[in-house]
């Protein structure tokens, strides 16, 4: 027998950024594996999975140790500073890295890599179409929430390009320790009278949630709206869909919106007892997408399976006609999606309006804009 | 011969040894928190003060080390000086803050200062905040000894955790740490013989932020990597942990503790999955209760029991 | 004769209670003097205010010739006035020659110098067996001295005090919980060690009062009552009354003394 | 309008009214922490630990059984009190008398094994816990409008708190508590069960953090890391108002509430790093806190 | 005598690794007074300290008025009567003097021992002069003058007393001695530990001389005369 292609899921098991990866990640790469038929080329396929507890160092100590125990992909890796230092041994090790649970811009940007392949979401294309989409509409001066760390000041920075290029205005500001606080009063206070017509939440995770709770308790106006930049499913069946109705975001998979998400997101549910998010449907799709380029380089040499990975386009349940770019984002159509009322959403999970899709090239920041150095530019 | 040559010259032996049978990286990491967990001692086990803010000097070191040697060039020998030096003086302004307070007051001191430095370093964009910074090149050692191989880097890594227990021994054993052993047995008395107390603690405290920034500039170094987490005060929970675990006031109990912890979470991590701070957290609880002297204490304390019977015997 | 320790209308309040009040103490060079009084005559209070313990209200205190009414008390024990603790002191783990050398190390070896070896202290070692030799502790120099018994501790204390070569002793009540053995131990070797210094005690035991003390203050109620030998005390009836009381009504009792 | 620094007067008074809710909560926990201090000699870490499992009894309450927020107001603090009991004689009891870094890490490891089976059986997203129908609504003070429910909150809380002042600084119980603070042993000799008596206070100061959380639960998402992000705040205060100090503990715990309140306005970022400030400046001037004894 | 109140058969005492108490045998009658005589570190609080349960580890057999108290909680035995003063004082300084006096509750096993508040202020008057002021503001002796009195208003019948004599001055002595008699007189049982010999010398009816934690002899009152040049040597005056 030949020797197996080992393939890695690196995630938060059980810590607080679980649900971007965490137990329905590891369903969905072994779906994927299923899904291909468990070997490629005769190759069986392995899998392992890795805790890296969120915390960075111990991210790249394991991953260092995975590549040189012979694992050829490493998917995943929610937390950016685990995915970003786990790409700088991608990088020296020639191996394969697929981020589908960080958000940077800078994985796809200054710090890009040909090692790297980044599905699902980044900052960008979860900020930039709801700000062009409302400002267009005439939601036109914004209240921005945001978490004081890498990943909110860099969705801050998103926003405020787009509301100024869409012709809009930040009329105000507030940034929060991340992930230290529960309380949002404060914040929803100062978002409600300052008179935005909008207030976006540059934020993620719980202190999205407790922002959207915050903004509902203190009276959020009729005439004011709410837009999260970083939103799962899950957090919006934590937070009741009463709460959370009207909130407009974008997302990279819904899985009630064509036939094929909808079976696909049956199985997974059977298997993990809650709906697929955008990060599990990624991991899917990029465990699939790196298999199958596999099978066509006939071998899994990083170089080779790059460049396939880079040549082939990406087209399944997740994605239709996804490629990926040179400098390494996967690039896809989008959906802004608005959350439904409590009398519209009929069933378990039906929680979304989508508004409209949001084609490839709009979604992601244009090529002749990105910092990554192996962007020819001329 | 004595047996302490013995077990010293043994120990060196498995050092040297180690790479061939565990992973070299993660003999890094290891000798990285042993010498961590060793300069934490240095406070705790012989100079009875519990800091509660010690990853601020493993952190800072990391940062100063790879700002050096990613921005300005700087040699991997230079690196690791400038960040003892760097822990060092961090050591010496809240060593010269906090000495004053005891007890929970001194750790909460210490705390609060590691958690400024937490933010600042959250604050600025050198730092890449919590994405961290990466890439930090390894250099050449001395210009001569290229450390990208890792076991090169071992070699430098095992060298200076020798260094550091060394140094940690002669510290003890010196002028001053026999100052330094009777202000923890009896403070007002040492004072009144006219001893400035505090001066002595600053000092302790300041070798043990230095020795403590040459583990964190290490770990840097090894991993290309530094990140907020090594300034977050979870880690200065975690070596309080270690030394506890292993024993405190002894030469190898750190050592032992820094293993024993920072094994359990590689090993167990992606066994057990989503229980795994339940398990970690009985083990922990398992090993206070049963073990107040630490690894090393209860071991000693058994070997010397038997050495007892066997005299009694013979 | 000069005098070493004199203060000078010392008074301590303690919100509103006055505990001290215009004490005038002259402490002659060369003498044990002691302090007496009934309880709660404000005793340790005094002793308190000399050390720099506590901050008088008002008053000074000269140490031969100089106002130290200002100084911290670190700096009291480097001008030559130490005080011996009421509770034993000692350094618990350390051996009894450690004890001592711990204190003569300050004056005559590094202390700061953590690169050097341990063995440079060991010149310490003859001058530090001459002062055990003193107070007749030789023989337990490699004892632990948390494994002494109370007097015994007491004596490592002397000894460790003798070692800063104080020119003024404070002693608070160095007889206490002591067995008669004991009581005799120290009260001869606080006659020994006086040479050439002065000690200032407080002191319950009339006995050891009696038997080595120059010269006694009696405090009552904060003031002094009475001053002199201890024959011009005891014979005072107003330090009968207050202290002494009659020792016949209720039979062979009193404080301290043989059975 | 009335500017203070830039800042409208009215917001401002809304700042410090949120505040205040916020102080209500770190004293409730503070006073908790500082009677267990005072008693066990035990810095509990596991403090906010039980503040989340007081929310998530509530939230299960809720759930599965459908006992409203009232049966959980009144049930969920014994319940968390019975854990502490539990936790007190099976684990607390084997380590008094030890240094207070042993009782830290003892309770360290608890926190650990506690959140982790809080998320294994509740997952990380966060669960809902709904405002309860009498109190939902909103008062209009003319500057602000707030939430009758914080209102709710600040006097529950404070009510609480006073309570336990006067049991602790005016009964004989209290005398009792306080002596046996210093020296348990000898209390004991004097014939009171001291071993139930630290039981019961454990089981008080777990009590009342449950309170605390069942107070919470409708104000946040709750996951299980909400006890960890209040825990070290919260030993701000008890450090800042001095160890085992009762009154310190209520009063630094509204003063901070209070500070962090306006540190949100002028300087955000930094709200949650404030407390640390203080802490350092408090201690530099008094080493035993602000209401601490030598 | 009458009833044997206390008795203590063969126990052994330890603190941590050191085994400080070697089989100790005692008994106490009631209404009698005995004293615990002997050198520092013979035992003798450790004895009073194993009696009161307040040993980590402790062997032997305890009875308290004819019950089996050997593994019973110190509340328990205070409860059935035992007042302790012990030598470290232990005032609690939190409390005020007077909060220290009326702290311990009343037992009900000897309610008529309890002696009133104005009778305690009558034979300590520093006491009602400081009521006021926390407990560890007061002076050496003051401290000494409030544990005693702290028990004494408790109820129990029987008291162990840890160098009371310690710190007085002279005269405060000469009441306590009074007192003592008094108490005697009252029908409390009372084992007394003394440094100071003159003290205890005519109070007790006897002596349990101790030495390296176990009692080598008891002397009566009555032989106390002929035998003193015998107690004189032990204790090495
Ligand atoms: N810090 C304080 N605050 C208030 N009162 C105090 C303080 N210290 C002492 N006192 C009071 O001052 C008086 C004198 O106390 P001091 O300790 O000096 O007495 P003393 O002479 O040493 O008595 P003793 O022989 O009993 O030890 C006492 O009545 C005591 O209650
Ligand atoms: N807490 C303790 N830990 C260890 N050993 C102790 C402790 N307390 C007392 N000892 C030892 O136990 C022995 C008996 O002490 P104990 O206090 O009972 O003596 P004592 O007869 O009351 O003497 P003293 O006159 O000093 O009060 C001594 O050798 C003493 O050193
Ligand atoms: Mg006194
Ligand atoms: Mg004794």
């Amino acid at each position: 027998q030949e020797a197996p292609i080992r393939i890695a899921l690196m995630t938060d098991l059980a810590g607080p950024t679980a649900d971007y990866g965490g137990q329905g990640g590891m369903e969905a790469i072994k779906m994927a594996v299923e899904d291909i038929g468990g070997s490629i080329n005769g190759r069986p396929v392995e899998i392992a999975f890795i805790d890296h507890q969120n915390k960075p160092d111990i991210a790249v100590t394991k991953a260092r140790e995975a590549y040189d125990n012979g694992t050829d992909m490493i998917i995943n890796l929610s937390n950016s500073a685990a995915a970003l230092g786990v790409m700088e041994i991608a990088k020296a090790k020639n191996k394969v890295v697929i981020v589908t649970g960080a958000g940077s811009s800078k994985i796809t940007g200054d710090a890009c890599s040909p090692n790297t392949v980044h599905f699902a979401f980044n900052a960008y294309s979860l900020s930039n179409a709801p700000v062009e989409a409302l400002t267009r509409a005439g939601d036109d001066d914004w209240f921005l929430i945001v978490s004081d760390f890498a990943y909110g000041l860099s969705v801050e920075g998103a926003v405020t390009g787009a509301v100024d290029q869409a012709g809009g205005k930040v009329v105000g500001t507030v940034k929060h320790p991340a992930f230290m606080a529960t309380d949002f009063s404060s914040y929803a206070l100062q978002a409600i009278s300052s008179g935005a017509k909008v207030i976006g939440l540059s934020n993620s995770s719980s202190d999205t949630t407790n922002s959207i709770r915050a903004l509902k308790e203190f009276g959020l106006g009729d005439d004011q709206k709410m837009v999260a930049f970083t939103l799962l499913i899950n957090e919006i069946h934590g937070l009741g869909i009463d709460q959370a109705s009207g909130l407009v975001y974008a997302t990279a998979f819904y899985w009630d919106r064509t036939e094929a998400t909808r079976e696909w997101s049956k199985r997974f549910y059977e298997r993990v007892g809650k709906m697929p998010n955008m990060v599990n449907a990624g991991d899917y799709s990029g465990t699939l997408h790196y298999l199958r380029a596999v099978e066509a380089a006939g071998t899994s040499d990083a170089d080779k399976v790059l460049e396939k990975m880079h040549e082939m386009p990406v087209n399944d349940m997740f994605a239709e006609n996804g490629r990926v770019r040179e400098d390494g984002m996967m690039v896809h159509d989008m959906y802004l999606v608005q959350v439904k009322t409590p009398e519209e959403s009929k069933y378990p999970w039906d929680y979304l309006n989508v508004l409209e899709t949001i084609p490839a090239e709009k979604a992601f920041v244009p090529l002749e804009q990105s910092e990554c150095p192996l962007v020819a530019k001329d | 011969m004595n047996s302490r040559t013995l077990l010293t010259l043994a120990g060196i032996a498995a050092l040297a040894l180690a790479p061939a049978f565990v992973y070299p990286m993660l003999m890094v990491k290891l000798l990285c928190f042993a010498i961590f967990a060793s300069a934490f001692n240095l406070m705790l086990g012989y100079t009875g003060l519990l800091s509660f803010g010690h990853a601020m000097f493993f952190g800072t070191a990391g940062y100063i080390l790879g700002l050096g040697m990613k921005h300005l060039g700087w040699s991997p020998e230079i690196g690791l000086i400038a960040g003892m030096a760097g822990a060092g003086l961090l050591g010496f302004i809240a060593g010269a803050i906090a000495i004053r307070r005891e007890g929970i007051y001194f750790a909460m001191i210490t705390l609060a200062i590691s958690q400024l430095i937490y933010f600042l370093a959250m604050q600025t964009d050198w730092t890449g905040r919590d994405d961290g910074l990466h890439g930090i090149p390894r250099g050449r050692l001395f210009g001569l000894i290229d450390l990208e191989n890792d076991l090169a880097l071992y070699g430098l890594v095992a060298v200076c955790f020798v260094l550091a227990l060394a140094a940690i021994h002669r510290i003890v054993t010196s002028p001053f740490g026999q100052v330094l052993t009777a202000i923890r047995e009896n403070e007002p008395r040492a004072l009144s013989l006219g001893y400035d107390v505090a001066r002595y603690k600053v000092l302790a405290f300041t070798l043990s932020a230095a020795l403590s920034g040459l583990a964190g500039g290490l770990k840097a170094l090894a991993l290309s990597y530094e990140s907020l987490n090594d300034l977050h005060w979870s880690l200065s929970g975690e070596v309080v942990m270690m030394c506890i675990l292993g024993g405190l006031g002894t030469l190898s109990g750190p050592v032992a503790g820094a293993f024993f912890v920072i094994l359990l979470q590689n090993f167990l991590a992606d066994k057990v999955g989503e229980w795994l701070s339940v398990i970690i957290g009985l083990v922990f609880l398992f090993c206070i209760l049963a073990m107040r002297k630490g690894f090393v204490g209860e071991l000693s304390q058994r070997l010397a029991g038997l050495r007892g019977k066997a005299r009694a015997a013979s | 004769m000069t005098h070493v320790l004199e203060t000078a209308g010392l008074c301590k309040e303690f919100g509103g209670f006055r505990a001290v009040s215009d004490v005038s103490l002259k402490v002659r060079e060369g003498d044990i003097h002691a302090l007496i009084g009934p309880n709660g005559a404000g005793k340790t209070t005094v002793f308190n205010l000399l050390t720099k313990f506590l901050q008088p209200t008002s008053g000074t205190i000269v140490l031969e010739g100089r106002d130290i009414t200002g100084e911290k008390p670190a700096a009291l024990a480097r001008q030559g006035m130490v005080r011996s603790f009421q509770i034993s002191a000692t350094f618990p783990d350390l051996t009894v020659l450690e004890n001592v050398r711990v204190a003569l190390q300050r004056r005559s070896a590094p202390t700061y110098a953590f690169w050097l070896p341990g063995r440079v202290l060991d010149r310490l070692n003859a001058r530090a067996m001459e002062l055990l030799e003193l107070v007749d502790m030789q023989d337990f120099a490699q004892t632990r001295a948390a494994d002494l018994s109370y007097g015994r501790k007491r004596s490592v204390e002397i000894a460790t005090t003798l070692a800063m070569e104080p020119r003024v002793m404070l002693l608070d009540e160095p007889t206490q919980g002591m067995g008669h053995e004991d009581v005799e131990r120290v009260t001869r070797l606080i006659k020994r060690v006086s040479a050439g210094r002065t000690i200032l005690m407080v002191e319950h035991n009339m006995k050891v009062v009696s038997g080595i003390c120059d010269r006694i203050s009696v405090l009552q109620r904060g003031s002094i009552l009475a001053e002199g030998s201890y024959a011009e005390v005891s014979a005072d009836p107003r330090v009968l009354e207050a202290y002494m009381g009659s020792d016949d009504a209720d039979g062979d009792i009193g404080a301290g003394g043989e059975p | 309008m009335t500017e203070i620094f830039g800042v409208p007067a009215q917001v401002l008074y809304g700042q410090l009214l949120l505040g205040l809710v916020n102080g209500s909560f770190y004293a409730l926990l503070s006073l908790g922490l500082s009677v267990i201090f005072g008693l066990l000699n035990i810095v509990n870490f596991a403090h906010g630990t039980m503040y989340m499992v007081g929310a998530f009894l509530a939230y299960v309450l809720l759930s599965p059984l459908g006992l409203n927020y009232w049966w959980a107001l009144a049930l969920v603090p014994v319940l968390a009190a019975g854990i502490g009991i539990f936790i007190e004689r099976t684990v607390l009891k084997r380590i008094y008398g030890l240094d207070n870094i042993y009782g830290l890490l003892v309770t360290f490891a608890l926190t650990m094994i506690i959140e982790g089976v809080v998320r294994v059986y509740f997952g990380v997203s966060g669960l809902r816990y709904p405002v309860p129908q009498a109190l939902t609504g909103m008062l209009d003070l003319g500057f602000m409008r707030l939430p009758i429910y914080r209102v709710w909150v600040i006097v529950a809380a404070l009510g609480l708190c006073l309570l336990t002042w006067a049991i602790i600084e005016r009964t004989r119980l209290g005398a009792t508590l306080r002596a046996g603070t210093e020296n348990p042993k000898l209390v004991q000799a004097f014939g009171v069960n001291v071993p139930m008596l630290v039981t019961l206070v454990f089981g008080w100061g777990v009590g009342l953090a449950a309170f605390a959380g069942v107070l919470a639960a409708p104000l946040m998402q709750l996951t299980p890391q909400i006890g960890h992000s209040i825990i070290i705040t919260v030993f701000g205060v008890v450090v800042i108002g001095g160890m085992g100090s009762i009154l310190g503990s209520i009063l630094t715990g509204l003063a901070l509430g209070l500070l962090e309140g306006v540190a949100k306005v002028y300087y955000p970022e930094a709200s949650s790093t404030v407390i640390f400030v203080v802490m350092i400046l408090v201690l530099l001037v008094r080493p035993h806190g602000l209401f601490g004894k030598q | 005598m009458s009833e044997t109140v206390l008795s203590l058969k063969n126990v052994n005492g330890w603190y941590g690794e050191s085994h400080v108490l070697h089989g100790v045998d005692l008994d106490v009658s009631r209404g009698e007074v005995v004293s615990l005589i002997g050198r520092n570190g013979a035992g003798r609080t450790t004895i009073l300290r194993a009696i009161m349960g307040l040993l980590e580890r402790r062997e032997g057999r305890i009875e308290l008025k004819g019950r089996d108290v050997s593994s019973a909680a110190p509340h328990r035995l205070a409860r059935a009567g035992l007042g302790y003063c012990p030598e470290e004082r232990g005032i609690f300084s939190t409390l005020t003097c007077e909060e220290n006096l009326l702290l311990p509750p009343v037992t009900r096993a000897g309610s008529g021992m309890i002696v009133p508040l104005s009778e305690i202020y009558e034979m300590f008057p520093n006491l009602a002069e400081r009521a006021r002021s926390p407990g560890t503001r007061l002076s050496g002796g003051e401290q000494q003058m409030l544990a005693i009195a702290r028990i004494l208003r408790t109820g129990a019948d029987i008291l162990l007393l840890d160098e009371i004599s310690e710190g007085l001055a002279p005269v405060i002595v000469q009441t306590l001695a009074r007192v003592i008699r008094e108490l005697k007189s009252r029908g409390f049982t009372i084992v007394m530990v003394e440094q100071n010999f003159r003290f205890a010398a005519p109070l007790a009816d006897r002596f349990f001389i101790i030495e390296h934690g176990r009692v080598i002899d008891v002397v009566q009152q009555s032989d106390l005369a002929q035998r003193m040049d015998e107690i004189r040597r032990f204790l090495g005056v």
